[in-house]
């Protein structure tokens, strides 16, 4: 491995950089927010060494990292909801403390985080203004009248069409971010950190998202920017901090780079973002769909998945793809048409599918994927069980052994088998879910998303695993939001819209445009 | 998606069913079941129910639990029938009664939300504690010759309407507002639903949930002093097992013990199930022992057809 | 259920169970240097005896609370089985047709609790209070406030014999500890369980079962009901209706004092077994020291308490 | 699940029209304390044998969580409002229930009060002992049988409740009779068998010279002797209501004697008064049911399986 020669804190060219407006204020001349040497130390783990960085106002800093490089301990400093150990602080040039998250909404900073901070059973509007809302003339007593009506201005504002009366947990997720966006924006904040804002958002969500950013720019709003979508980083960015390891390796101008220079600077090393694989000719036929429709809205799908191809799944959020993986798996209650899983036909439930060798690797892993309070051993079993054990008794050196190998196989790092689930990094933990279907020798795999939140350099690692199964004989149905990695990866390609299928495009057609087309499709 | 309103689903389904079906059956079996006299005897049979019913909503909003407020009522009870006893005051009797319930709410709270003890285990210890103090303060006798001030709270009436009516449209009145028309009423579904969602806006989850064990506390207080009013008596071990009805009334009444998901309204209405329940079963004059059978099969009931509406997960 | 960072982080199960057996040993040495009777052999094997029915009970609520569930409804469970088979055993002077009832009441009444919790997804704590509430009506209704007793010296064995020595339900418990930690730990279905209370989800969507594993863990939780109902019968030589209802809460205490979480995925029978003997010892100990009657319930919800609260405080400082 | 639910409604509604049949003559409402304790089994048959052989009928209340004197309060209330003839009543707090007796006085309803004398209320008549005098008489009579000197043990009954209290106070009076006994321990066994059998067996290993138990029921008194006779010990014991098991046990000398104030008569009677007050005949303004404790020696009219009892005649009821 080799690492990168930038020293820390080393001056970099960005560092001299000025926003480009016309407001010619004193304030201009001094960033906005300044942070100096910020350091956080956790029991066990150094989380940020020393580091600095400035935003100006009207400035969209883009910040780039891998999971665990300090982004989100960054930016849990700048909320108040982290107080750093040592460094610090400066707001238009003035020292402050930031050692609440009331402090960080005096000087206007807001986040809009990825994990949601909604409550589920509260409407739009109690939630966009959570410990903020009007008062009205009884005191104690909520001014509701304003409450809706400030709710609705802000989500005119983003041209977000909802009920401020609905309750948030009948939304979906992309509206549920957005419901998160309003949250920041009332605040009226000065600064604003978005941490992978449009994880969850379909295109033309995403597109209103920047515009709404290029309006608060113009106003003079400073905005801090998490991403992992290179694209994004280079259309939005003003300047890029790369952070790895809780140092700030550099920070540039978007016109300084390249996508393969930043990855490099991330990981430390070279990474091949293009994910290479042998394309080879598809084998027999091992699952094959008719006509299925799901309790889940779905209806008429028709696909088949061949041993040794990587099949993808895409279309915009909603349009019924992890739906399909779940009713093919058995997950949901199908309604009509038939699934075939090596010629058979399917039971219809999660454990008929695990018998005949077929794998869901769900969407989202905490929740779906893993027993967090488990260990690695028991989540690596968990699939196996009946098979590896037959006579019903669990013998532990034979469990051991066929966990060891997963372990080893797929590079998961952990102490060992007995640790938590819960302790290990996201590229680990999607190795686990990935690993506990290799124990039950699954030959048929549905990935849904299988690289969301998991850093480059775990991505590419995902990448290579999966065309180490199909070259080994194994189908793949693989659900994709990234449509560059679709186009990257699969052999051919499904494209859903409103809960159907609507075209296949094979190798040769497969490009982003395509799949765009035909998902847009009106 | 439009802003055309999503259809409320109606919650409760399976209550509504057995409410229908007890109040129409209890009236066909009973004369005596829907006459006004009987509607006021259920209302005031159930007030002190509702009354610690009330609050157990919102601690099971936060997904918490309350097992000591059958207890933590029978203490109140005796503390403030000594105290009416020694002042002869019901400014005094209702703050002892009070003052006791919100010093349980505290031990509660603080087991909960700083010691970070599992509710079911911290208020199990505490109903052995509140248990014990009411038997000791007491010697295990009831309290009784409570001055007629005290008396006024069950048995009395302002303008023709009894007084218990008065405390219960108050109470429900005060908590619906302070559940749904103030900030404390959303930060009691953040508990439940999403503690970081507190904290990121700067509230001390911790001490949200305090005050509402606190509350708990205070209208247990209250509770007993109805309570008391009606026996005539303050008595260590009168609402024994209370806790276990006003949480089958929270739950009849669609509040979810996951997510902060909860219906105030509902547990006013599962409170009125179990009270109808019982009046019509004793006005029927059906045996004791089937009695119990009838509330069981309540329970199960009203879940089993919401199930049915329920999606798979 | 609540998402505090922290809270679910648990150490491996071997360690818990030797800090509960460190705590076990702190009390038994405070209580023999209170009380000149307490560290006698046959105190210490009345002990175990009067720990074994509450064992018996534990055993399966702790299967229960592995999978997130409660049953509420195991004191009452024992009432009816109890009074049935009673009946049975002095009607048709039959003891296994006795014990054939108990269990098939018990088992009976766990797959109605199963199939309410699992199939129609019913909480378990209203599900199983509902299932309360009738059992309880039924024993009345059964017993109409008698009281069956007299049962056969061979049947009785069961609750009062000895072997070598040892009484003959601190065996069985014995026998049940091994099979019961064999069955959770050491099996397909047991390490499923596990997982089902862990997540859920993750259990249904890796091919588990999971609707008939909770069946299977409320029928194995009635079932013990079942046999405590006998052991009772045989120990107490009668029944009533109203046995069951202080026996519930005991059995929940011994579970969450085993250290059994319940949020599910977390607990071990031998925890289990170290609750029911400390919570057995609280009452020794009251008794022997004469602790006045009006004080007993604060002292057992203080050791309650004190008892999770200090193995949460084990977990933290390591984690 | 439309048609599913009005399917049921019209089920339900059946059974419920089913329910609604009625007697000839007046209809007394009897309410006691529990379903668990034989004593108020044993008054509720006598109550229900009595009407039967006096053409009218009995309707019985009892609280579904035993002792909950809130519910019995609630069941007054409903009595009322179902316009029972008369009422039969077993305050399970003599002083809790003061304010339900004056709703029964002011509905105008004749009540008649038994078992436990409610220390406030209008009332036809009174029919039972208190529990303080049996507790005493039954106390005395072990601490007699045991040579009025040694060690003895008390098992009280659940705490906070009005009996355990009274009967506790009985006993220790009686104790304070007998200067060289010695009380070496008193503890709860909330009148359960189970947990009298282990607290007697804990308390066994302080005090095995213990001479005699003076249990505060029937239940705990089983309970404890099986510890007892396990144990080796020689110890008499005593417990108070006459079960049937207790009856038993005498007989057979495991048990020294019961305390009882006879249920099946107090309901008997209690139901006769208050018939004959409806029919305007005369009734005496208080019944006072002997205190027997029963012995070996006195045992043969208890020895009678419920069912089998006779009330008895007008002419036997002692009237005072």
């Amino acid at each position: 491995m080799s690492i990168d020669g930038v020293a820390p804190g080393e001056p970099n060219a960005g560092g001299d950089w000025r926003p480009m407006t016309d407001v010619q204020d004193s304030a201009d001349l001094t960033p906005k927010l300044e942070l100096r040497g910020i350091s956080k130390t956790f029991p066990g783990v150094r989380a940020l060494t020393e580091v600095s960085l400035s935003i100006w106002s009207g400035e969209t800093h883009m910040l780039l990292g891998e999971n665990g490089a300090g982004k989100s301990t960054l930016m849990k400093v700048l909320c108040g909801a982290v107080s750093a150990d040592s460094g610090e602080v400066l707001y238009g040039g003035r020292p402050v403390r930031i050692a609440s998250p009331a402090d960080a909404r005096k000087l206007g900073i807001a986040v809009i985080f990825q994990e949601f901070s909604l409550v589920p059973h509260l409407d739009v509007a109690h939630n966009v203004f959570l410990g903020r809302a009007p008062r009205g003339r009884i005191p104690g007593i909520t001014d509701r009248s304003r409450l809706y009506a400030e709710t609705r201005r802000v989500l005119e504002l983003i041209g977000f069409d909802v009920d401020p009366r609905e309750s948030v947990h009948r939304l979906g997720v992309a509206h549920q971010q957005m419901v998160e966006i309003a949250k920041a924006l009332s605040q009226n904040a000065r600064i604003l950190v978005m941490d992978e804002p449009t994880a969850a958002l379909s295109d033309r969500e995403s597109e209103r998202l920047f515009a709404m950013i290029a309006k608060l720019k113009a106003d003079g709003v400073a905005i801090i920017y998490i991403s992992h979508r290179m694209a994004e980083v280079f259309a939005l960015g003003d300047r890029i901090t790369v952070l790895r390891d809780g140092r700030r390796v550099r920070t540039l101008l978007p016109t300084e780079a390249s996508p393969d220079e930043l990855v490099r600077l991330m990981v430390g090393r070279s990474v091949d973002t293009t994910y290479p694989r042998q394309f080879r000719k598809p084998g027999a036929t091992m699952l094959e769909v008719r006509g299925l429709s799901a309790v889940s809205g779905i209806s008429g799908i028709d696909l088949i998945v061949r041993e040794g191809e990587i099949v993808g799944l895409c279309g915009l959020v909603g349009s019924g793809r992890t739906e399909v993986a779940r009713a093919i798996f058995g997950a949901d209650k199908v309604t009509s048409g038939e699934v075939r899983v090596f010629g058979r036909i399917h039971p219809g439930s999660a454990e008929g599918s695990a018998r005949l060798g077929m794998a869901l690797i769900p969407e989202s892993r905490k929740s779906e994927g893993l027993a967090l309070i488990r260990t690695v051993g028991d989540n690596l079993l968990l699939a196996a069980l009946p098979q590896l054990f037959r006579s019903g008794l669990l013998w532990v050196a034979t469990g051991r052994a066929a966990a060891q190998r997963i372990v080893a196989q797929l590079g998961i790092v952990t102490a060992s088998l007995r640790q938590q689930a819960l302790a290990l990094s996201g590229g680990n933990q999607q190795k686990i879910v990935i690993g506990k279907w290799l124990v039950a020798r699954s030959r048929l795999f549905i990935f849904d998303e299988p690289t969301r939140g998991i850093d480059i350099g775990a991505k590419a690692q995902i990448f290579a695993l999966i065309d180490e199964l199909v070259a080994a004989g194994a189908g793949v149905l693989m659900i994709s939001s990234e449509q560059s990695e679709i186009v990257h990866v699969c052999d051919r390609a499904y494209v859903m819209r409103d809960k159907r299928i609507v075209g296949e495009l094979q190798r040769a057609q497969l490009s982003e445009e395509n799949i765009v087309r035909l998902g847009m499709q009106q | 998606m439009t802003a055309l309103p999503l259809p409320t689903r109606m919650r409760a389904p399976g209550l509504m069913v057995a409410m229908v079906v007890m109040l129409v059956g209890f009236a066909v079996a009973s004369r005596d079941f829907a006459m006004p006299g009987n509607v006021l005897n259920i209302i005031m049979q159930s007030s002190v129910l509702l009354l610690v019913a009330l609050p157990m909503t919102f601690v099971i909003l936060t997904e918490g639990l309350d097992l000591s407020v059958g207890a933590v009522v029978s203490l109140c009870s005796v503390a403030l029938a000594q105290v009416a006893l020694a002042t002869g005051s019901l400014v005094m009797t209702s703050a002892a009664g009070v003052l006791v319930g919100a010093l349980a709410g505290v031990v509660n709270g603080g087991l909960i939300a700083y010691l970070r003890i599992p509710p079911f285990v911290a208020t199990l210890g505490t109903l052995g504690a509140a248990q014990s103090l009411a038997l000791v303060l007491t010697g295990g006798q009831s309290v009784t010759g409570l001055p007629s001030n005290v008396l006024f709270i069950y048995g009395g009436s302002i303008l023709g309407v009894p007084v218990p009516i008065l405390i219960i449209v108050a109470a429900y009145a005060i908590m619906h507002s302070l559940l749904y028309y103030t900030p404390f009423g959303s930060f009691v579904f953040a508990l439940g639903g999403n503690r970081e969602a507190l904290t990121l806006a700067g509230v001390s989850w911790r001490r949200m949930l305090m005050a509402v064990y606190v509350l708990g506390g205070a209208w247990a207080g209250a509770a007993a002093l109805v309570l008391a009013s009606r026996l005539s008596a303050g008595h260590p071990t009168a609402a024994i097992g209370m806790e276990f009805d006003a949480i089958a009334a929270v739950a009849l009444g669609g509040t979810s013990f996951e997510r902060g998901d909860g219906w105030l309204l509902g547990t006013l209405l599962g409170v009125a199930a179990i009270g109808i329940l019982r009046n019509g079963l004793n006005l029927m004059a059906v045996s004791s022992s089937v009695q119990v059978c009838c509330i069981g099969i309540l329970v199960i009931l009203a879940f089993t057809l919401e199930a049915f509406r329920a999606p798979e997960l | 259920m609540i998402r505090v960072p922290g809270l679910n982080r648990l150490p491996p199960e071997a360690t818990r169970v030797a800090m509960r057996l460190a705590a076990l040993l702190v009390l038994g040495v405070l209580l023999s240097a209170l009380s000149s009777a307490f560290l006698s052999t046959v105190n210490l094997m009345n002990v175990l005896r009067q720990a074994a029915l509450l064992f018996f009970m534990s055993s399966g609520l702790t299967l229960v609370v592995l999978t997130a569930g409660l049953d509420l409804s195991i004191g009452a469970t024992i009432a009816l089985g109890a009074c049935v088979a009673g009946t049975v055993i002095k009607n048709a002077d039959s003891a296994w047709l006795g014990a054939a009832t108990a269990l098939g009441i018990g088992g009976a009444v766990g797959l109605l609790n199963g199939m309410m919790v699992s199939l129609l997804r019913i909480p378990a704590f209203i599900a199983t209070y509902g299932m309360l509430w009738v059992l309880q009506g039924l024993a009345y209704t059964y017993m109409a406030g008698n009281t069956v007793y007299g049962f056969p010296s061979g049947f009785r064995q069961l609750g009062n014999g000895y072997l070598l020595h040892v009484p003959t339900p601190v065996i069985v418990m014995a026998a049940l500890l091994a099979i019961g930690t064999v069955f959770a730990q050491r099996t397909v279905w047991g390490q499923q369980i596990v997982m089902i209370g862990a997540n859920p989800v993750a259990a249904r969507l890796s091919g588990v079962p999971v609707k008939r594993r909770l069946i299977l863990v409320y029928v194995l939780s009635g079932l013990a009901a079942g046999f405590a109902a006998l052991v009772y019968l045989a120990r107490l030589n009668s029944a009533e209706a109203d046995i069951g209802s202080s026996l519930t809460l005991p059995a929940i205490a011994a579970v969450l004092i085993g250290g059994a979480s319940l949020f599910g995925g977390v607990g071990t029978l031998a925890g289990t077994f170290i609750g029911a003997l400390i919570l057995t010892l609280v009452l020794n100990g009251m008794n022997l020291l004469h602790v006045d009657g009006n004080w007993q319930p604060l002292v057992t919800g203080v050791i309650i308490v004190a008892a999770v609260w200090l193995d949460l405080q084990g977990q933290r400082t390591r984690s | 699940m439309t048609r599913v639910s009005t399917m049921a409604l019209a089920l339900v509604l059946g059974a419920f029209a089913a329910h609604s049949a009625v007697a000839d003559g007046e209809k007394i409402a009897v309410l006691t304390k529990n379903q668990t304790n034989p004593f108020f089994q044993a008054e509720r048959v006598g109550a229900a044998k009595a009407a039967e052989s006096m053409h009218a009928s009995v309707l019985q209340y009892v609280p579904t969580q035993a002792d909950s004197i809130s519910e019995q309060l609630s069941q007054i209330d409903d009595v009322i409002t179902k316009k029972a003839d008369a009422i039969v009543i077993a305050p399970v707090d003599y002083k809790a229930i003061v304010p339900g007796i004056q709703k029964i006085n002011a509905a105008k309803i004749p009540a008649v009060n038994v078992t436990d004398r409610s220390s406030g209320g209008d009332f036809v008549s009174f029919i039972g002992a208190d529990d303080y005098t049996i507790a005493k008489k039954t106390a005395a009579a072990l601490l007699k049988a045991i040579g009025g000197k040694g060690e003895v043990i008390v098992l009280e009954g659940v705490r906070g409740t009005a009996t355990a209290q009274d009967r506790l106070r009985g006993f220790k009076e009686a104790l304070a009779e007998f200067p060289d006994v010695r009380l070496v321990a008193s503890q709860p066994a909330n009148y359960q068998r189970l947990q009298a059998m282990q607290v007697m067996e804990n308390l066994l290993q302080a005090n095995p010279n213990v001479a005699g138990v003076l249990a505060a029921n029937d239940t705990m008194a089983i309970g404890a002797m099986d510890a007892l006779s396990e144990a080796g010990s020689k110890a008499l014991i005593t417990g108070i209501n006459g079960s049937k098991e207790a009856i038993d046990a005498i007989k057979s000398g495991k048990m020294l004697a019961s305390g009882d104030y006879n249920g099946f008569v107090q309901g008997c009677v209690g139901a006769m008064i208050a018939l004959r007050y409806l029919r305007h005949e005369e009734v005496p303004k208080q019944v006072t049911q002997p205190t027997v404790v029963i012995t070996k020696d006195n045992l043969a009219p208890y020895d009678v399986p419920l069912d089998g009892r006779q009330c008895p005649s007008w002419d036997q009821v002692p009237k005072s």
